[in-house]
């Protein structure tokens, strides 16, 4: 089972983001499994919400303290809440930055940093990155096929809204191949 | 006789109850006086009061609780309420 | 002169020699006729015409709760209306019921706009409990919960004004009637049950147990409450007065005197002072419905 | 089908499915989103019921009362403070016998306000005379809405049911769930025929009282419907098993309890969890199993004392408290009952209060406690704060 843990704040679509990587995962004929922190916070506050993947059907539902991959909207949360909690070596975060980490990173865990609000702006002409980093992170995971990321989003939103998610997703994607 | 389900019973049964035991006065009409105008059968609660052939007063006696309130309404004052002997 | 409509309401109940809800309860059938659905609150006359398996009632009717009334009221008018059936639906409720516990159901049914009628027959105190005060007990009535005392005149609250309240969530047609008078009551209860969405009547139900006098003069304490201004029959359509009934008033002593709810007030001592309190509530009503005939 | 959706959406199409014909709830979380996707369907014409939007929790049951009186099939939702807010006609429901289903979202009930998890809000109505299953995922929950109609609408029964799934943990959760075809649970759930109705072309007086010549025996025939509930409610499942390929045949479910020493007994989401750390602790070499109870009313006394008739120890993970009573849970009174004289040692383990994360550590944890046969107590207590 690898588990991920999404770091946000309040009104940046972080469930949104763990329900449409779930959705992408379950296309990608993966058992997943999506939750928010299950919390009162609002709009600002920081927030949490996670996705399970596995092979097998997925029966644990306790939340997640030991990361397999974290993903962080907004960079300005490092340091506020420790976002690197618990994660396991190998791990992968993917951060929506493009400065530099000032330590915190465990040992072995891998950081891509992509800059997906700039990104997000270009493409969607709105600062809402989620589904910036949900490409970033089927291109750095691997967890989830982009097709199935597609289909997923073009589920969720309506034609050109669509359209437009999927350019900004495929954006990061591509980014974070090219890079890899 | 079994228990009905939910508490429920067939309509109209409260008849089985007779509440003319209770009475200890007793109606008693004076068809001469009466102008059959309704005024008893109208307004009696126990519905007991109905009208004959002609069109007079006739109590079911088996209902009747002698409360005296057509006494006091008619307007005739053809009603009298009379101490029940048992 | 007996009507040709059908006794919905039947003898052998339980209830006191004389009593205004019986009788109540016997028009408001009468007047709603066979396509009803009465739905009842916990009350003196869910008990004195329901002790299973005995039941007065010929049309459906359903008890459930004390407050639910108007809720249950509301999934039966719902459920009938998806079954594509029409039967009208009807709540006949005290005023503990009404006034009090179930006001946050009502508020909720009225609101909503269900095609219902609810009706309350109001003897003014929780009659079925031993007679202790509701929110529609009158100023200076003694209760075994406001009782006159060596402190005390009774009751220290007016009547909650609960037609002005389903007024308010705009219910089309607001009435009030009394046991009085059978065939003004029953024209209300015919004219409610066939106007469209919540309506509302409350009918004046003189209990000789509760108020203190004997069962033969239920309809005489009605009528002598019209005539004292104490109670008035009005109806409103649209949040508007447009009838009430005009009388000649006389003093609201004779009322009074008349009922042993208030004896206190004449007895060892007469206390004209508040004798007079009460006299200004009903000069008020008559201000405010305009019922004086003044002479011509 | 298989789909990835809510765990409130698998439910509010499991009732859509239904065809309730009169939907009445009122708002409160972790409810909210079963409601509100039911309000949506209503409005866009997917769902043909009544939706009332009540104002309150003791008229949203007060109103399915009437609606099922009057002969429709009807849904309701709530959870804790509401549940707790509707008690009244809870009992009265019952006791009218009228076969209303509702989901209960589990919530703790306050005070302190907790809007979190725990069991305590269904447990505490165990002798309301309702029917009370739990589901341990989105996929139970889904199926037990078709047998909760199906066994509370047979005659043997005319009991309304509880469906109970915990707040959050499974509400709020995206999962993979079947959802069958309309035409599939048509052939499970047919159109609903009341016992009994209020219609002004047959009629009848509903919930009258009764003197004490009569009330106790009306007691007497609820409790004998809702034993008559278990057979009826094995057979609902064992038929929507024979339909759909998820069997729902039994009230309990054995997980690696076979050759068991130790026993952990749960309700709902937790045994998901449990048996995650189950298989942990078998690779350790324990002899540990779960007995997973799906229904709570009726209890499935008998099933319970076979499942367990090997085991030494009986771990009761309990999601709520008992104040007052030696055992400390509600589970483990009954269980113990169940295996009385048998000398099987019971424990109520209390914890997961007001949404405490429950962990694998912590049931390997209360695994070792009953093998030590540690006193009934709380587990996951912050000492620190007492």
């Amino acid at each position: 089972m690898r588990e991920l843990r999404i770091h946000g704040r309040g009104g940046q679509g972080s469930v949104t983001a763990a329900e449409l990587i779930a959705t992408a995962a379950f296309k990608s004929k993966i058992y997943s499994q999506a939750f928010p922190a299950f919390g009162v916070e609002r709009r600002g506050a920081p927030v949490q919400a996670f996705v399970r993947f596995d092979d097998k059907k997925i029966r644990l539902r306790s939340q997640i303290y030991e990361p397999d991959y974290i993903i962080v909207q907004d960079s300005t949360l490092i340091g506020d809440v420790n976002v690197f909690s618990g994660m396991k070596e190998g791990g992968i975060a993917i951060i929506n930055t493009e400065k530099e980490i000032d330590g915190g990173v465990p040992e072995g865990v891998k950081v891509v940093k992509i800059n997906a609000t700039s990104i997000a702006l270009e493409t969607l002409g709105l600062p809402i990155e989620n589904t910036t980093l949900m490409g970033a992170f089927a291109a750095a995971t691997g967890e989830i096929e982009f097709d199935a990321l597609e289909e997923s989003l073009r589920e969720r939103f309506p034609g050109a809204l669509a359209d437009k998610n999927i350019a900004a997703a495929r954006k990061a994607y591509d980014i974070v191949k090219g890079g890899a | 006789m079994p228990l009905n389900v939910g508490c429920s019973a067939r309509p109209g049964n409260a008849r089985d109850n007779k509440t003319g035991s209770w009475r200890t006065f007793r109606p008693e009409f004076d068809n001469d006086k009466c102008n059959t105008c309704g005024t008893c059968m109208m307004i009696c609660p126990e519905v007991c009061i109905g009208e004959d052939e002609e069109g007079y007063p006739d109590v079911d006696y088996d209902f009747c609780k002698g409360c005296g309130l057509c006494a006091e309404e008619c307007p005739k004052e053809a009603i009298k309420m009379k101490k029940e002997e048992k | 002169m007996a009507d040709n409509k059908p006794e919905l309401f039947e003898p052998g109940h339980r209830a006191c020699g004389g009593c205004g809800p019986a009788l109540a309860a016997r028009l408001i059938m009468k007047a709603a006729g066979e396509n009803t659905i009465v739905v009842a609150s916990t009350g003196c006359m869910e008990v004195f015409s329901t002790p299973y398996p005995e039941t007065a009632w010929k049309t459906p009717w359903i008890h459930s709760l004390f407050q639910n009334s108007a809720a249950v009221a509301s999934g039966i008018e719902s459920s009938i209306k998806m079954q594509g059936r029409d039967e009208k639906v009807v709540v006949i409720a005290g005023d503990g019921a009404t006034f009090d516990i179930g006001v946050l159901c009502i508020s909720g049914a009225f609101e909503r706009g269900h095609d219902i009628t609810y009706i309350c027959y109001d003897n003014e105190a929780y009659m079925n409990t031993g007679i202790q005060r509701s929110g529609a007990t009158p100023y200076d009535a003694s209760t075994t919960t406001s009782p006159a005392g060596k402190q005390s005149t009774g009751n220290s609250r007016p009547k909650k004004d609960m037609p002005a309240i389903l007024a308010a969530h705009g219910s089309p047609y607001v009435a009030t009637a009394s046991v009085a008078y059978p065939g003004d009551l029953m024209k209300k209860i015919e004219k409610a049950i066939n106007t469209k969405g919540p309506c509302y009547v409350q009918v004046h139900a003189p209990c000789c147990t509760g108020w203190g006098f004997d069962g033969s003069k239920t309809m005489e304490i009605g009528k002598a409450a019209i005539d004292s201004g104490l109670w008035v029959n009005f109806e409103m359509e649209d949040g508007a007065v447009t009838k009430a009934k005009k009388v000649k008033r006389v003093p609201v002593d004779d009322y009074l005197k008349a009922q042993k709810r208030f004896r206190h007030l004449f007895k060892p001592e007469p206390n004209p002072e508040e004798i007079a309190k009460i006299q200004a509530i009903a000069d008020k009503n008559a201000e405010k419905y305009g019922i004086d005939i003044t002479p011509k | 089908m298989l789909q990835i959706m809510e765990g409130s959406h698998a439910v509010a199409e499991a009732v859509k499915l239904s065809r309730p014909q009169v939907v009445s709830a009122y708002p409160i979380t972790p409810q909210t989103h079963i409601v509100e996707r039911l309000a949506e369907m209503v409005a866009d014409g997917d769902l043909n019921a009544d939706y009332i939007c009540v104002e309150s929790e003791f008229s949203a049951l007060s109103s399915c009362l009437g609606a099922s009186a009057a002969g429709s099939r009807v849904y309701s939702a709530t959870t804790s403070q509401g549940l707790a807010f509707m008690t009244e006609v809870v009992f009265n429901v019952a006791g009218m016998r009228l076969p209303i289903v509702m989901t209960i979202a589990n919530r703790s009930l306050g005070a302190p306000l907790s809007i979190w998890n725990d069991q305590q809000d269904s447990i505490f109505l165990r002798d309301s005379g309702w029917m009370q299953l739990y589901a341990e995922d989105a996929q139970e929950a889904t199926d037990l809405h078709f047998i909760a109609y199906k066994a509370a609408e047979n005659y043997d029964v005319l009991l309304p049911a509880f469906v109970c799934f915990d707040g959050f943990i499974l509400t709020h959760t995206f999962e993979p769930v079947d959802i069958p075809t309309q035409e599939e649970v048509d052939a499970y759930l047919p159109a609903f025929k009341p016992y009994q109705r209020l219609d002004a072309k047959d009629p009848i007086s509903f919930g009258m009282y009764a003197t004490p010549d009569y009330y106790q025996e009306f007691r007497y025939e609820i409790n004998a419907a809702m034993t008559r509930a278990d057979k009826v409610l094995r057979e609902a499942g064992a038929e929507f098993g024979e339909m759909f390929g998820r069997d729902y045949s039994g009230l309990v479910e054995s997980y690696r309890l076979d050759d068991a020493d130790t026993a952990i007994v749960a309700l709902g989401s937790v045994c998901g969890t449990i048996k995650d750390a189950v298989d942990e602790m078998r690779k350790d070499g324990k002899k540990v199993g779960l007995l997973k109870l799906r229904s709570f009313r009726p209890f499935p006394a008998e099933d319970v004392k076979k499942a367990l008739a090997g085991v030494s120890n009986v771990a009761v993970l309990e999601k709520n408290l008992n104040i007052g009573s030696r055992m400390l849970g509600a589970v483990g009174l009954e269980v113990k009952d169940a295996v009385y004289s048998s000398g099987i040692q019971v424990h109520s383990y209390v914890g997961g209060l007001g949404g405490r994360d429950i962990r694998k550590k912590d049931i390997k944890m209360i695994t070792e406690w009953a093998e030590k046969g540690k006193d009934d107590c709380f587990f996951g207590l912050r000492e620190e704060v007492l």
